[in-house]
């Protein structure tokens, strides 16, 4: 199972900056192994963060997003103790959610 | 148990048991010939062969020798002397006399730095990664500073036949001009082929080499 | 019904406009999604994926991709924490601001990557239309920011030059 | 309408550029652009990923006697990981030997939780992949348990004291085809390889600039890379044979430098090209 992810959430002012941390290969498709035969592409596609019950960000990506991606952004509306939580799906379908507390 | 990491330190620990104390207090003396010897020793067991790299890598020759005891403290001129006489003397040309090969061939010797790792194919061509150290082609910005620049070289001190063999001599063996310098002695040590010392001669010395526009 | 993370930005291919278009049963789903009544896993399966954006390798064709028209230039986009030189291609930082009033999506676009869709970002309303990411580049390139704002296509670039690192061994 | 829009972005492209270099605003030089690139990376390291894992690993019930590293004495009593790394390598008397980090997480393996060193050392170095070194997210975990914490490996212990000695001699030893020591490209102020500034390791300013932020999160490997793994690719590099994995010289070696950045506040895991 895919490790967990490294979210941190803080508030100031009326604005809460996310920032979150993947674990995962991000493998592009187009590298060869020793033997030279392809690698095939492994990558996160789709990425949801959630505040409470409000989706905050969406995500589609390619294979092109660094390997342990990393996203920062900011929403307005959250509050100290309130939950953000981020979901992750790969191309082999594999699935990931983690959440944290805003602090 | 000697062959296992932990064994080996158990043995190591009980030579420190012994010689520790006579250290403890002594000033640092950095060409110590005790010092010098045991390092050796621990490094000499704590490498391992692998591909390549035997541990032969590690006996040092004279050069070799004198630039690490005197490293960090400064080189007695007849030292010095002695090192870059021994090293001139080794200086082989080519037979056919031509210095001057494919400067397009030596720009791309001058960007590998394959060769003479323990993962590198021995049968591959060595580079001689001249940009690790030096700016060469003014297109390549990702260039080091451990060596002078040599952008311009041969455009900057003619073309003749005294500087084309100079190249020639300094590629070969830079020890020979400068006692402990760090770079590496690639005719000497077998580094590049004949061919390729010609080809990185031709960097520097073709006026039509990127280096010397 | 104001915003939801699926309508109006990137993620909306030719058939999911047809399918809003037809009202109804895609409106609620993203609603019921919104309202986060799915739970993540089950919500993430009716997520899209553009694949034929993620299989361009001009603009052309990525705005074609997207379903839209020739973005204008605009100096209303901003690079921030993105450097000139990337010191590895393997992880290269971009963060895009728009200051293009009603954002509703940021993507960001590698000219000479094998594909050229790197990233795409919906921005519902409350979010900052601010993020950072980073990415992979084969080579030194121009790096488009590509914003969807009020339905129309805006573009700002810059160049990042990608150096070989190390030893070089 | 393809190749005009291309066309036309790219004067888009170029013309932004030249606002760039009249601007003013951006990168003057390579060093600044690198410096921005370096900067950039701060926000968000990835170790901390390893950290998370390591810590896991750290509390867990492990090997054939299923202890945890709760047991396992890094210099400050059993368990004690806070500011244990900046006070490593250094002696210990139940093994009767100078250790680092890996090498005493290695001792207790084997002392403490059962495995066979063959296994507890099958996998030193991790690939940034499927293959995943223990070694990597402990040392993490343990390293950034001394974050903000001064340095302070124990010189006057003599046998330490002895390794640093030894372990300095190393540092300018030449050898090789290419006749490199560390100190070649580690023994100057100011110069870079490629585009890398080169810390003088010869120097306290340097040792303790360099020594301070590994381990380190390689973005060109995808993988926290651990000091025994550093000193590792270093003489590689230097074309030597193999530097094994925990060997005195390797020790030798982190105790000069790690010593000489006595003083200094560690400030790992960080984050490196």
């Amino acid at each position: 199972m895919a490790d967990p992810m490294k979210i941190r959430a803080n508030l100031t002012g009326d604005s809460t900056e996310v920032k979150v941390l993947m674990s995962h290969e991000m493998e592009t498709g187009q590298r060869k192994d020793g033997q030279g035969k392809p690698i095939p592409a492994w990558f996160i596609q789709n990425v949801k963060v959630m505040h409470n019950d409000k989706v905050v960000l969406t995500a589609q990506w390619g294979p092109a997003v660094a390997k342990n991606p990393f996203l920062s952004f900011k929403f307005k509306g959250g509050a100290k103790g309130d939950k953000v939580r981020i979901t992750w799906t790969d191309n082999h379908n594999d699935t990931r959610t983690d959440e944290t507390t805003i602090g | 148990m000697r062959n296992t990491i932990l064994g080996r330190g158990i043995a190591a620990g009980a030579m420190v048991m012994v010689v520790g104390g006579l250290l403890y207090g002594c000033a640092t003396a950095p060409a110590d010939p005790e010092v010098s010897a045991r390092a050796t020793a621990m490094m000499k067991a704590s490498f391992k062969a692998h591909g390549q790299a035997k541990l032969d890598r590690l006996d040092q020759d004279e050069t070799q020798r004198l630039c690490s005891d005197y490293a960090g403290r400064a080189l007695p001129a007849s030292v010095a002397e002695k090192i870059q006489q021994e090293n001139l003397a080794t200086v082989r040309y080519p037979a056919d006399g031509k210095l001057v090969g494919d400067w397009k061939s030596g720009e791309k010797i001058a960007q590998s730095g394959q060769g003479f790792q323990y993962n590198d194919d021995p049968k591959k061509p060595a580079g001689a990664n001249c940009y690790a150290c030096h700016q060469l082609s003014p297109k390549e910005l990702s260039y080091g500073t451990m060596g002078p620049s040599l952008y311009r070289f041969g455009k900057l001190r003619g073309f003749t036949d005294d500087n084309r063999k100079y190249v020639w001599a300094k590629v070969y063996n830079a020890e020979a001009f400068s006692a402990c310098s760090n770079m590496p002695r690639f005719g000497h040590q077998h580094i590049l082929t004949e061919q390729q010392m010609r080809d990185v001669v031709a960097l520097l010395m073709d006026p039509a080499s990127p280096v010397n526009q | 019904m104001g915003h939801s993370a699926t309508s109006g930005g990137f993620f909306m291919n030719a058939d999911r406009r047809e399918a809003l278009k037809a009202g109804g049963a895609w409106t609620l789903l993203t609603l019921v999604a919104a309202a986060g009544w799915l739970r993540p896993g089950d919500a993430t399966a009716a997520e899209a994926w553009n694949k034929a954006a993620f299989e361009t390798h001009s603009m052309d064709e990525t705005m074609k991709a997207l379903g839209g028209g020739t973005p204008a230039q605009s100096t209303d986009i901003v690079f921030f924490s993105t450097p000139d030189i990337a010191e590895n291609g393997a992880v290269v930082p971009i963060g895009v601001t728009s200051k293009v009033p009603k954002t509703e999506s940021i993507a960001i676009l590698i000219e000479k990557n094998p594909n050229m869709l790197a990233a795409m970002f919906d921005i519902p309303p409350g979010t900052e239309p601010s993020l950072s990411t980073r990415i992979k580049m084969g080579q030194t390139s121009n790096v488009y920011a590509l914003v969807k704002a009020d339905g129309k296509y805006y573009v700002t670039s810059k160049e990042i030059k990608v150096t070989l690192g190390g030893c070089g061994g | 309408m393809p190749s005009t829009m291309r066309r036309r972005l790219a004067a888009l492209a170029s013309a932004s550029a030249l606002a760039l270099v009249f601007g003013g605003a951006f990168a003057q030089s390579t060093e600044e652009g690198i410096a921005q690139y370096r900067e950039a990376l701060q926000d968000g390291n990835p170790a901390e990923l390893w950290e998370a894992r390591g810590e896991e690993m750290w509390k867990k019930p492990r090997g054939p006697k299923q202890v945890s590293f709760a047991a396992c004495d890094l210099g400050l009593g059993p368990g004690v990981v806070k500011g244990a790394y900046a006070q490593m390598p250094r002696y210990f008397p139940d093994a009767n030997r100078v250790m680092d980090l890996e090498t005493r997480l290695l001792w207790c393996m084997v002392h403490q939780q059962g495995y066979t060193e063959a296994d507890a050392t099958k996998i030193k170095f991790g690939d940034g992949g499927s293959k995943r070194s223990d070694y990597e997210a402990l040392g993490a975990y343990v390293a950034s348990q001394s974050r903000g914490v001064k340095m302070n490996v124990p010189l006057d212990e003599p046998h330490v004291r002895d390794m640093f000695h030894l372990g300095e001699r190393m540092f300018f030893f030449r050898g090789g085809t290419h006749d490199f020591a560390c100190a070649t490209c580690h023994g100057d102020d100011g110069k870079r390889i490629r585009l890398q500034d080169l810390p003088n390791l010869s120097k306290v300013e340097g040792a303790r600039k360099a020594y301070t932020t590994w381990p380190a999160y390689r973005v060109s490997q995808g993988e926290v890379r651990t000091f025994q793994w550093r000193l590792n690719d270093c003489f590689r590099q230097q074309r030597f044979p193999e530097l094994e994995f925990g060997s005195d010289a390797s020790i030798a070696l982190t105790a000069y430098l790690a010593g000489r950045a006595n003083g200094a506040e560690y400030n790992g895991p960080a984050i490196k090209r």
